[in-house]
């Protein structure tokens, strides 16, 4: 008898709990669907997000502080100087190591590399993911004008200071034109530093 | 077949014909539930409410690659799970596709450098058709990458099948 | 109870194998070069009675140290002809750690398993001995546990060098 | 799963002599059925192991009388690059062995190296930590509850928590940028201050968290197909639990009444404990015998409001403040020796830290909870039916990053 009953209890218990959750779930079936119909629609990312990164070519003065930053060495960058100006040669990204910590953001200098809020990065080749950070490749225009200008201006010391030496070495008495072409060395590299 | 080979090239029966084998394999990709790592959890979360792959007809999750036609790898492989892997893909029933995703499916990723048992890249072990960057990638970028495999498919040519090399 | 607490009842009791204790303590002003230990204070025990030493832990009904929360190795540096053996007791129902250590020698790598002691340390001495290369005499599963069964080497040794491949798949 | 069949003896059927009397006074005979020994394999790909992990079972017909979890198919070396790498450089990799509570691993990495270097921390900087860890913790219980119904044959309820874990995974993004593996928490702190706004949103979170919980335990917890599935089976006794050195709910769900939380407080559960606000869930043994599976997920179901009620603590005291302590870009952690061990969803999450003094560390050791639990399954699943060792293994709540690390 106490089987029989047990049974019965064990078919009214299934039933009865059933219908609890049947009854959740009918509570969605007329509300709105949470589906974001993703490649129409998109979540907003927060600013914080971190995803593909992006560089501001023009600040970044090839410190290699993010390089050296990274667990995993993903980051790569090249570049030669001419005197404050940079000629880029390469400064790539390894998305096949790269895991997304934001360790490389935080000691740059000029804060010049970020995080951007884009992150669907997909490719038939994986060779892709060695992810090229420049806009441009070499000098900047701006750039090359500053270095010529700087380079003008130079020149120009130079001569003036060339042909003030010859003109003072010429007119002046020898023990005290000595000490004004000391003075006049000391003026032109400062003068050089400020292209702008 | 070499000779009907050069027969159906530029037909316009096999051009529709190839569009609609293609259109039949794109709309009913069925991924095989295979979580390795962390990109697993970001898998299962493309296949839950909110970001639904059934959307795309890829949301049917088998558990057995007898049945399936997409293995997604998410998450490291090491040298202990590669030969698995090598096993399941040679289960599955052609035609295949492999999905990696994540940076240590692609290329090792964080355990490029130190992990003794990482295998550098899946690719090493099967052939793969689309990689997905990011550790782990959003289910949106996952999606991004099934939709890049729906156009493969569709430029692909059943009757001029292209060469894979395993 | 706190460290010295624990200690002093070790040596009440005669805790086999104990051989004495290292606290944390501030550098030496006057030395330049001593730059002090920091953290957790332990206890050094002889690697040949560790079981029985855990056992006197258990048993004991003051110390009571039900679980062995940590059993791991460390090699401490690439010139140095000792290995640690970690072990980290928790008591349930006296609420305090202990952190054990004991030496042993690189060159000989053998001491006895805590396994009839407690069960959990099965699969740590197991991890053990696949990365550092000990052995534990009359452990019961003495298998790989983590990497492959063939795998050569002691990955976290000092000195392990990284393979170059493995069946057949590049590491590089 | 595939079986390869060890012995070819025929199956016979014999009658033992023993007989049980129901308590109904219905008299049941024992039968004896020989059949050939089976070895299953159960992984490593297999939808119900949680991740890669392999268990080689021997079955007699439908019991199970042997037992040998297989590890490794994801081991990633996270100790040796421990050695190798600065310690900030190794935060990014304790977010990747237990990936489903990163945070929590964030935390003990950060403490076992601040212990080292013996850095205050701003409470405010505290008061996030425990914020994030427990909405973690509940993140973590989620998909640990969601994927047992899913394991047992309820595929609904996955498919709510997803939902919930989804808002909780857009909270941290929007706080640190990432969805699951955070980095958040750094070593003097946490990394950034939280936005404008957020802590109203966690706050909204918890109300309607609240209500949603009610939901799943009606869904799940009293349903009578679950408990029938769960009840009685897979018993843990406590003597096993101490002997095996389980942790976290694992060991609860046994009857023993230890948290960290509570008994070893660390940062700042001393004071929410001492405030009375939160309890530790015990098992109980309400649905059959103590220590059995439903006792292990009940724990963790109860747990997600005991820390949403740590989260209600946390908001309300919460002031403005600096976030991170003063540390230096490059961390040299003095040399010594610490272990921290914090509960994490799974359990003591344990790291052993080594320092010489260096910029890199001697010795990085993490004592995985889901490593330890892990092992218990050879001594319980033996005797259990082979359709019970799925929801064993799902009770056990493991992540495979976290075993083989």
């Amino acid at each position: 008898m106490k089987v029989a009953s047990n049974y019965i209890k064990n078919v009214v218990d299934t039933l009865k709990t059933t219908f609890v959750g049947m009854k959740i779930t009918g509570k969605y079936l007329l509300q709105k669907p949470i589906t974001v119909q993703y490649p129409d629609e998109r979540l907003p990312i927060p600013n914080r997000y971190r995803g593909i990164h992006y560089l501001e070519q023009e600040k970044c003065i090839n410190c290699l502080a993010c390089a050296r930053a990274c667990p995993i060495d993903c980051i790569e960058m090249d570049a030669v100087r001419h005197g404050k100006e940079l000629e880029w040669i390469t400064f790539t990204l390894d998305y096949q190591k790269c895991m997304f910590c934001e360790l490389c953001v935080y000691p740059c200098p000029k804060d010049c590399i970020h995080m951007g809020t884009e992150y669907a990065f997909v490719s038939y080749d994986r060779s892709e993911f060695n992810h090229d950070l420049l806009s441009y490749k070499g000098m900047a225009r701006e750039a090359k004008v500053r270095m010529i200008e700087a380079d003008k201006k130079k020149q120009a010391k130079a001569e003036a200071k060339a042909a003030k030496a010859a003109a003072e070495a010429a007119s002046a008495a020898a023990d005290e034109g000595a000490a004004t072409a000391g003075t006049a060395d000391e003026d032109a590299p400062e003068d050089d530093t400020a292209p702008e | 077949m070499g000779f009907l080979e050069k027969q159906f090239q530029e037909n316009v029966l096999t051009t529709k014909v190839d569009w609609l084998l293609n259109w039949c394999r794109l709309s009913s990709i069925w991924p095989m539930t295979f979580g390795l790592a962390c990109c697993a959890i970001e898998m299962m979360a493309v296949g839950c409410a909110h970001h639904d792959i059934d959307r795309f007809g890829a949301g049917a999750f088998r558990a057995s690659p007898r049945q399936a036609d997409l293995m997604i790898v998410a998450g490291t492989v090491n040298f202990k799970m590669a030969e698995r892997i090598k096993r399941l893909y040679d289960q599955m029933p052609s035609p295949k596709y492999v999905i990696a995703m994540g940076a240590c499916a692609t290329g090792g990723g964080p355990y490029y450098k130190f992990g003794y048992t990482v295998v550098k890249g899946v690719d090493r072990v099967v052939p793969v058709d689309v990689y997905v960057a990011g550790c782990p990638p959003r289910p949106e970028a996952l999606l991004e990458g099934l939709m890049k495999l729906q156009e493969k498919i569709q430029n692909s040519s059943v009757i001029r099948r292209p060469a894979r090399t395993a | 109870m706190d460290f010295q607490g624990i200690h002093d009842r070790l040596q009440a009791i005669q805790a086999p194998g104990l051989q004495g204790a290292d606290e944390p303590r501030e550098p030496d002003p006057e030395n330049k070069k001593d730059k002090g230990r920091f953290g957790d204070p332990f206890v050094l025990v002889d690697a040949k009675l560790l079981p029985a030493f855990l056992q006197v832990c258990r048993d004991d009904e003051r110390l009571n140290m039900d679980l062995v929360a940590d059993f791991t190795a460390t090699d401490p540096a690439k010139d140095d002809e000792n290995l640690w053996i970690n072990v980290q007791l928790l008591s349930i129902g006296q609420k305090h750690r202990l952190a054990i250590k004991c030496m042993i020698p690189k060159a000989n790598a053998v001491m006895p398993t805590s396994v009839p002691v407690h069960r959990s340390c099965q699969w740590h001495e197991r991890e053990a001995a696949e990365m550092y290369g000990i052995t534990f005499e009359g452990h019961p599963d003495p298998r790989h546990i983590l990497l492959p069964d063939d795998w050569v080497g002691f990955p976290m040794r000092k000195d392990y060098e990284f393979p170059e491949e493995y069946h057949g798949i590049s590491c590089k | 799963m595939t079986s390869t069949a060890q012995e070819t003896h025929e199956p016979t059927i014999t009658r033992s002599d023993e007989e049980v009397v129901l308590d109904s006074g219905e008299r049941e005979f024992m039968f004896d059925v020989r059949t050939q020994d089976m070895e299953v394999n159960f992984g490593p790909q297999h939808p119900a192991t949680h991740g890669v992990m392999r268990i080689l079972m021997r079955a007699d017909g439908e019991v199970c009388t042997g037992a040998q979890p297989h590890l490794g198919y994801l081991h990633r070396c996270a100790e040796k690059i421990g050695e190798n790498v600065e310690w900030l450089q190794y935060l990014p990799y304790t977010d990747r062995y237990d990936y489903l509570a990163a945070m929590n691993n964030n935390l003990g990495y950060s403490m076992a190296v601040e212990k080292l270097m013996g850095v205050e921390i701003p409470r405010r900087a505290l008061m996030i930590r425990t914020i994030c860890a427990e909405l973690n913790r509940i993140g973590s219980h989620l998909i640990a509850f969601g994927t047992y119904g899913l394991d047992l044959g309820a595929f609904t309820p996955f498919l709510y928590m997803f939902r919930e874990r989804e808002w909780m995974m857009a909270l941290f993004e929007k706080i640190c940028g990432a969805r699951l593996t955070y980095s958040y928490i750094r070593i003097g702190g946490v990394f950034n201050d939280a936005p404008p706004g957020w802590l109203s949103e966690v706050e909204r979170f918890c109300d309607t968290f609240e209500e949603k919980w009610k939901e799943y335990c009606d869904l799940l917890m009293v349903n009578h197909i679950f408990v029938k599935r769960t009840a009685d089976v897979g018993v843990i006794p406590v003597d096993m639990a101490l002997d095996f050195g389980l942790t976290g709910p694992m060991l609860r769900g046994s009857g023993v009444d230890f948290d960290l939380r509570k008994d070893m407080p660390y940062e700042l559960y001393d004071e929410i404990w001492k405030d009375k606000a939160f309890e530790i869930p015990v098992g109980t043994g309400e649905k059959g015998t103590l220590g059995d599976c439903w006792d292990r997920v009940y724990v963790r179901v109860m747990e997600m409001m005991e820390s949403i009620k740590i989260v209600r603590w946390c908001l309300a005291a919460i002031e403005p403040g600096p976030v991170i302590a003063d540390i230096p870009k490059t961390l040299r952690v003095p040399p010594g020796e610490a272990y921290v061990g914090i509960e994490n969803p799974r359990g003591e999450l344990g790291h052993y830290v080594v320092s010489d003094g260096g910029k890199v560390g001697v010795r990085v050791r993490v004592r995985g909870p889901s490593f330890v639990n892990l092992a218990v399954l050879e001594a319980i699943l033996p005797g259990a039916l082979i359709a019970d060792a799925i929801a064993i293994i799902g009770s056990t709540d493991i992540v495979v990053g976290e075993t083989d690390r």
